[in-house]
């Protein structure tokens, strides 16, 4: 079990823009876009880490940027990280996908693509999961449904 | 001894005689056809309508259930309700399916059950047709139904049912096997196939008690084999709702699968009935050795009552079995008849000629 | 020999599992104790529910056909669904003043999920659960439903 | 969408004899449905298809109130509903640093533990029924009714209760709940090894699930499976033991694991869980400490903003709630991470090769709840 100190050691190392916010829950960590498959196999196969497990992986839209979050767990050492990715491009986000890291992760990019339109590269399947394909993303804040969603 | 059994050929001779009385010998044979045929039919039916009466009330007791209770007293007439409910239904038919025969399949699975029924012993002189072949015949006749299920898989020109019929298939072509030689183990005990003999050889006890363990194994062979060429719990892949959702008859509505419901609880009757005829000594009353005053009681007993005794007892153990295990996979189906129950068989009936030989059975 | 005593052996061993099975159905068929099933429509007499059980919202009058709800809409803003919407009128009172009444306390069972908010936050504790659960009809529209009566009024010394 | 994106990775060959199991199918538990692609009886691969429930329950919550969001979650995974509202409880009151009571402690605890005793029965009925053993749902259901009925005279409802609330419990429980839950678990106590003699020891059962759908441990962990299915596999992710939460800490229980990764081991595991369940109700049920049933609560529970993560253990497995806050009553965006929506796509993994029996007896297994997967 790493604190977050020595977390952020073993990330800069791997990463270093890699920028650690103060005075969160859980360790956060921000990377870059084009640096998170590298850190994600890096915190994978370092014997240290072993961040084996993928809890989720889900997105937030903040209106401003896209951003994606991954919550993982070490089934070795039971601790969590939070590595966070901004993406500014929010009419065509576009990340690499961690597919090829954690199984699980293929159909976590599904349900993100399909609920935020959040693209992600080498993805050996990405289709819509769980809505018709000429639906919006429902989870952008900018979303609007006359037909189904009665606003309150 | 079974001298003061009531022997029904005395009715149904005189029936045959006042007939002949009355019209030509041929028309009377055209009569008595017509008569059998329409007793037949309605018993036929009103035995489906009551079995399935009876393995709901069974299963709903071992579930701790009330079972229907709505329709008629204790439910009573639910199935005939459900039977209308089905007569009134809409027979859908099937694009592209091959009409003919989707049509021909019930109607070859129920003929099948119906011919069996002919050679059945009821009581004693009650009797169809007594051939001096009777298993054999009711062997043969019993398999035909499932070339019916096969056709009704193919010809409904979708995929579940297709599985379904393609197992049925191969289930009983394996299991015709086991039930051949259990029955044939107590034709080389009697020897003779003809059923009525194989009863009257059972007068001074039946064969599950005086042909030794080999019979008792027979009979057990022949419990799970024939459960399986009736397509029943466990065996029943065929229409394996869990897995093929209603299997071979998937695609059948209304009427059409009445018939196939109807084939599968009268193909279990006649699987009881013929255990009991072969085993169980038929309509014979039990006798125990020289109790003669024993003896005499159950001889009052009528010997259809006998009958029905038995075959329900049957009927009720297949209904036990479906209601507790689960259901087999399709390779350990076919590993059961192959690895178990043929060579059981095979060597008990080697053991059971050998016993003949040596006259080391009663 | 080894495999022969062990082709036996499961058998055995098969064959007397399959007995245990059989002995626990057995059971049951000769004495089934307990019977779950519910005669329902027979034992509606007898039938009571639990006094908390929350079948729909009511709203209790008493001998006067007076109830406590004072209009102030807290559990139409609770309501997750939507499920309840409140008419107040106003109308003056003793001293002259307008004050706010209900008019239609009006409850849509056919949105309502029992989450119970609305009964647990009601300041006046106008609502309760009521034990009523046959609510099968034909139209949809009469799943809505006026909680106050007609005529009804409010209850002036439930306000504290 | 280019079309490149949308396009099958499987390309399916001319022979290929694909059927659907679902979206009615009555081993699927729901509305799934797999595609599955047979070579005679053998499954050569499944593709499970999912969204015919989609409630669009994470949208719904954007517009909630953090009390409003307890109803939601009932219908998540509606076998376990008391531990979902669990975890959103207790997601918010660690947001808010409330202490809440030992008392509500307790009681959750409990009631979790009941809810996880009631979701196995129906596991194990519905699982022998997808075997054929007809019976078996039959004495599932029946003790699971004594369950319900003491959920509905507490609670007042018997499968979704929205009991919990931020801060505590809505109302106390029923001064019958002690007495009723431990009659309960002697009556249970009787019942359970008849599972045993019915089905467990049944040579054909046995027959029909050792060795099948042999899930490794690092298949396991790979996709993400929690609860008893990875726990079959060695895997110890029992979040009960790894981060107590409630009363956890206070009882001593064993996490249950098995080696073999099969099909029996996950049906081991969840049986060994029911004994647990009510060793872990038996240190409970005497133990309530006397108290408020909730702490005190604004009416108008805001979140301080920020981002907010909790874990439970569910009946099948991990269930993981992420909140972002903006300081607003309603949530900025609420994720529920459920376990069945990770278990399900090993379904392919384990089902390919079997027969298509094996794969009833799989999904079975994995004990799926489907509008937990979309909702």
């Amino acid at each position: 079990m790493l604190n977050k100190q020595e977390l952020s050691e073993i990330i800069l190392k791997m990463v270093p823009e890699a920028t650690f916010p103060e005075g969160t829950q859980l360790t956060e960590v921000i990377v870059p876009a084009e640096n998170i498959l590298a850190l994600a196999e890096g915190l994978k196969n370092n014997k240290e880490t072993a961040f084996d497990y993928l809890i989720s992986l889900t997105a937030v839209d903040f209106t401003t940027n896209m951003t994606v979050v991954y919550h993982l767990d070490s089934t070795q050492f039971r601790h969590l990280i939070v590595l966070k990715v901004v993406l500014n491009d929010r009419e065509n986000p576009l990340v690499d996908s961690v597919s090829s890291v954690w199984a699980t992760a293929e159909f976590h990019e599904r349900e993100v693509f399909d609920l935020f339109g959040i693209r992600f590269n080498n993805h050996p399947n990405l289709k819509r999961l769980f809505l018709e394909d000429d639906y919006g993303f429902p989870l952008r804040k900018d979303f609007r449904d006359e037909i189904n969603i009665i606003e309150r | 001894m079974s001298s003061k059994i009531y022997d029904f050929s005395s009715l149904t001779g005189s029936i045959d005689a006042a007939l002949n009385s009355w019209m030509s010998p041929g028309l009377a044979v055209l009569t008595e056809l017509v008569i059998i045929g329409l007793v037949f039919l309605i018993f036929y039916a009103l035995l489906g309508l009551f079995l399935v009466y009876l393995e709901r009330k069974v299963c709903a007791v071992i579930q701790n259930r009330v079972g229907p209770n709505r329709v008629g007293k204790w439910g009573l007439l639910q199935t005939i309700a459900d039977l209308i409910k089905l007569l009134m239904k809409e027979l859908i038919p099937i694009r592209k399916a091959d009409h003919l025969l989707f049509v021909l399949a019930p109607f070859i699975v129920i003929i099948a059950s119906f011919m069996a029924m002919g050679a059945v012993p009821f009581a004693k002189g009650l009797h169809v047709l007594d051939f001096n072949i009777g298993v054999f015949y009711v062997m043969a006749v019993s398999s035909l139904g499932v070339v019916g299920i096969l056709i009704a898989g193919w010809s409904s020109n979708s995929k579940y049912p297709l599985i379904g019929a393609m197992r049925s298939g191969a289930q009983i072509v394996s299991y015709e096997l086991s039930v051949g030689l259990s029955l044939m183990a107590i034709v080389v005990f009697s020897g003779t196939m003809s059923l009525s003999g194989i009863i009257e050889s059972q007068a001074d006890g039946w064969w599950i008690f005086k042909g030794h363990i080999p019979a008792f194994i027979a009979f057990i062979v022949f419990l799970i084999a024939s459960t399986a060429e009736i397509n029943r719990g466990p065996f029943d892949l065929a229409e394996a709702e869990s897995e093929l959702t209603a299997g071979f008859h998937t695609e059948y509505s209304g009427i059409k699968f009445a018939f196939f419901f109807l084939a599968e609880y009268i193909n279990m009757f006649i699987v009881a009935a013929l255990g009991a005829t072969v085993f169980l000594g038929g309509w014979m009353p039990f006798h125990i050795g020289n109790w003669e005053g024993f003896n005499q009681v159950m001889d009052y007993i009528p010997s259809i009552v006998w009958f029905f005794t038995k075959t329900f007892f049957i009927i009720y153990v297949i209904m036990w079995f479906k209601w507790t295990f689960p259901r087999l996979r399709i390779d350990q189906l076919l590993t059961l008849e192959w690895k178990f129950l043929l060579p059981i068989s095979m060597f008990n009936i080697l053991l059971i000629a050998f016993l003949v030989l040596m006259h080391w059975h009663f | 020999m080894n495999s022969i005593s062990k082709y036996f052996s499961d058998l055995f061993k098969g064959i007397s599992s399959l007995w245990a099975g059989m002995r626990v159905t057995g059971k049951y068929f000769v004495s089934p104790g307990q019977i779950v099933t519910q005669q329902y429509p027979e034992n509606r007499a007898t039938l009571k529910m639990e006094p908390r059980f929350k079948g729909e919202i009511i709203m209790p009058h008493d001998e006067n056909n007076q109830h406590a709800c004072t209009g102030c809409g807290i559990c139409e803003i609770n309501c997750p669904n939507g499920s309840i919407e409140i008419i107040t009128d106003r109308v003056p009172n003793a001293d002259g003043k307008l004050e706010r009444v209900i008019d239609k306390h009006i409850f849509h069972l056919s949105m309502c999920t029992f989450c119970g908010l609305c009964v647990k936050t009601c300041p006046s504790d106008a609502l309760a659960f009521g034990q009523e659960f046959e609510h099968a009809v034909f139209d949809r529209h009469k799943l809505t439903k006026v909680l106050n009566q007609p005529g009804s009024s409010l209850k002036k010394e439930a306000k504290k | 969408m280019s079309e490149e994106i949308i396009k099958d990775v499987i390309v399916r060959e001319n022979e290929d004899y694909i059927i659907n199991m679902g979206p009615q199918h009555p081993s699927t538990h729901g509305v799934l449905r797999f595609e599955v692609c047979l070579k005679g009886e053998t499954v050569k691969y499944l593709i499970p298809h999912i969204g015919y429930i989609h409630r669009g329950i994470e949208k719904m919550c954007e517009a909630d109130t953090y009390q409003q969001i307890i109803h939601l979650t009932d219908r998540m995974d509606y076998l376990s509903a008391h531990i979902n509202n669990e975890a959103v409880c207790m997601v918010v009151e660690e947001a808010m640093q409330v202490e809440v009571p030992e008392r509500v402690k307790y009681i959750r605890t409990i009631l979790d533990e009941l809810n996880r005793l009631a979701s196995h029965q129906l596991w194990w009925c519905a699982f022998g029924m997808d075997l054929g053993a007809l019976t078996a749902f039959f004495y599932g259901l029946r003790d699971r009714e004594h369950i319900l009925d003491i959920f509905e005279e507490s609670f007042g409802s018997r499968l979704l209760h929205s009991f919990n609330t931020p801060g505590g419990l809505m109302h106390d429980v029923h001064p019958n709940f002690q007495k009723r839950t431990k009659e309960f678990i002697t009556y249970f106590r009787k019942k359970l090894p008849e599972y045993d003699q019915l089905l467990t020891g049944n040579i054909i059962f046995q027959e029909r699930v050792k060795g099948v759908g042999y899930m490794s441990r690092e298949k396991a962990i790979a996709y993400g499976v929690t609860g008893p299915s990875a726990r079959g596999s060695n895997l110890a992710c029992d979040i009960r033991k790894i981060a107590p939460y409630g009363a956890y800490d206070k009882v001593q229980f064993n996490e249950i694991l098995m080696t073999e990764g099969d099909t029996f081991a996950r049906y081991q595991v969840r049986m060994g869980e029911m004994w647990e369940s009510m060793k872990i109700i038996e240190q409970l049920i005497d133990n309530i400490p006397e108290g408020d049933f909730t702490a005190k609560m604004k009416p108008i529970i805001k979140l301080p903003a920020g981002e907010y993560f909790k874990r439970v253990e569910t009946a099948r497995g991990e269930l993981a709630v992420y909140v972002v806050s903006d300081g607003n009553k309603t949530p900025y965006r609420m994720k529920f991470r459920s376990p069945n929506f990770s278990n399900l796509f090993v379904m392919n993994e384990l089902a390919a090769g079997g027969k298509i029996a094996d794969l009833v007896a799989i999904s079975g297994s994995l004990d799926l709840v489907i509008p937990d997967i979309d909702r």
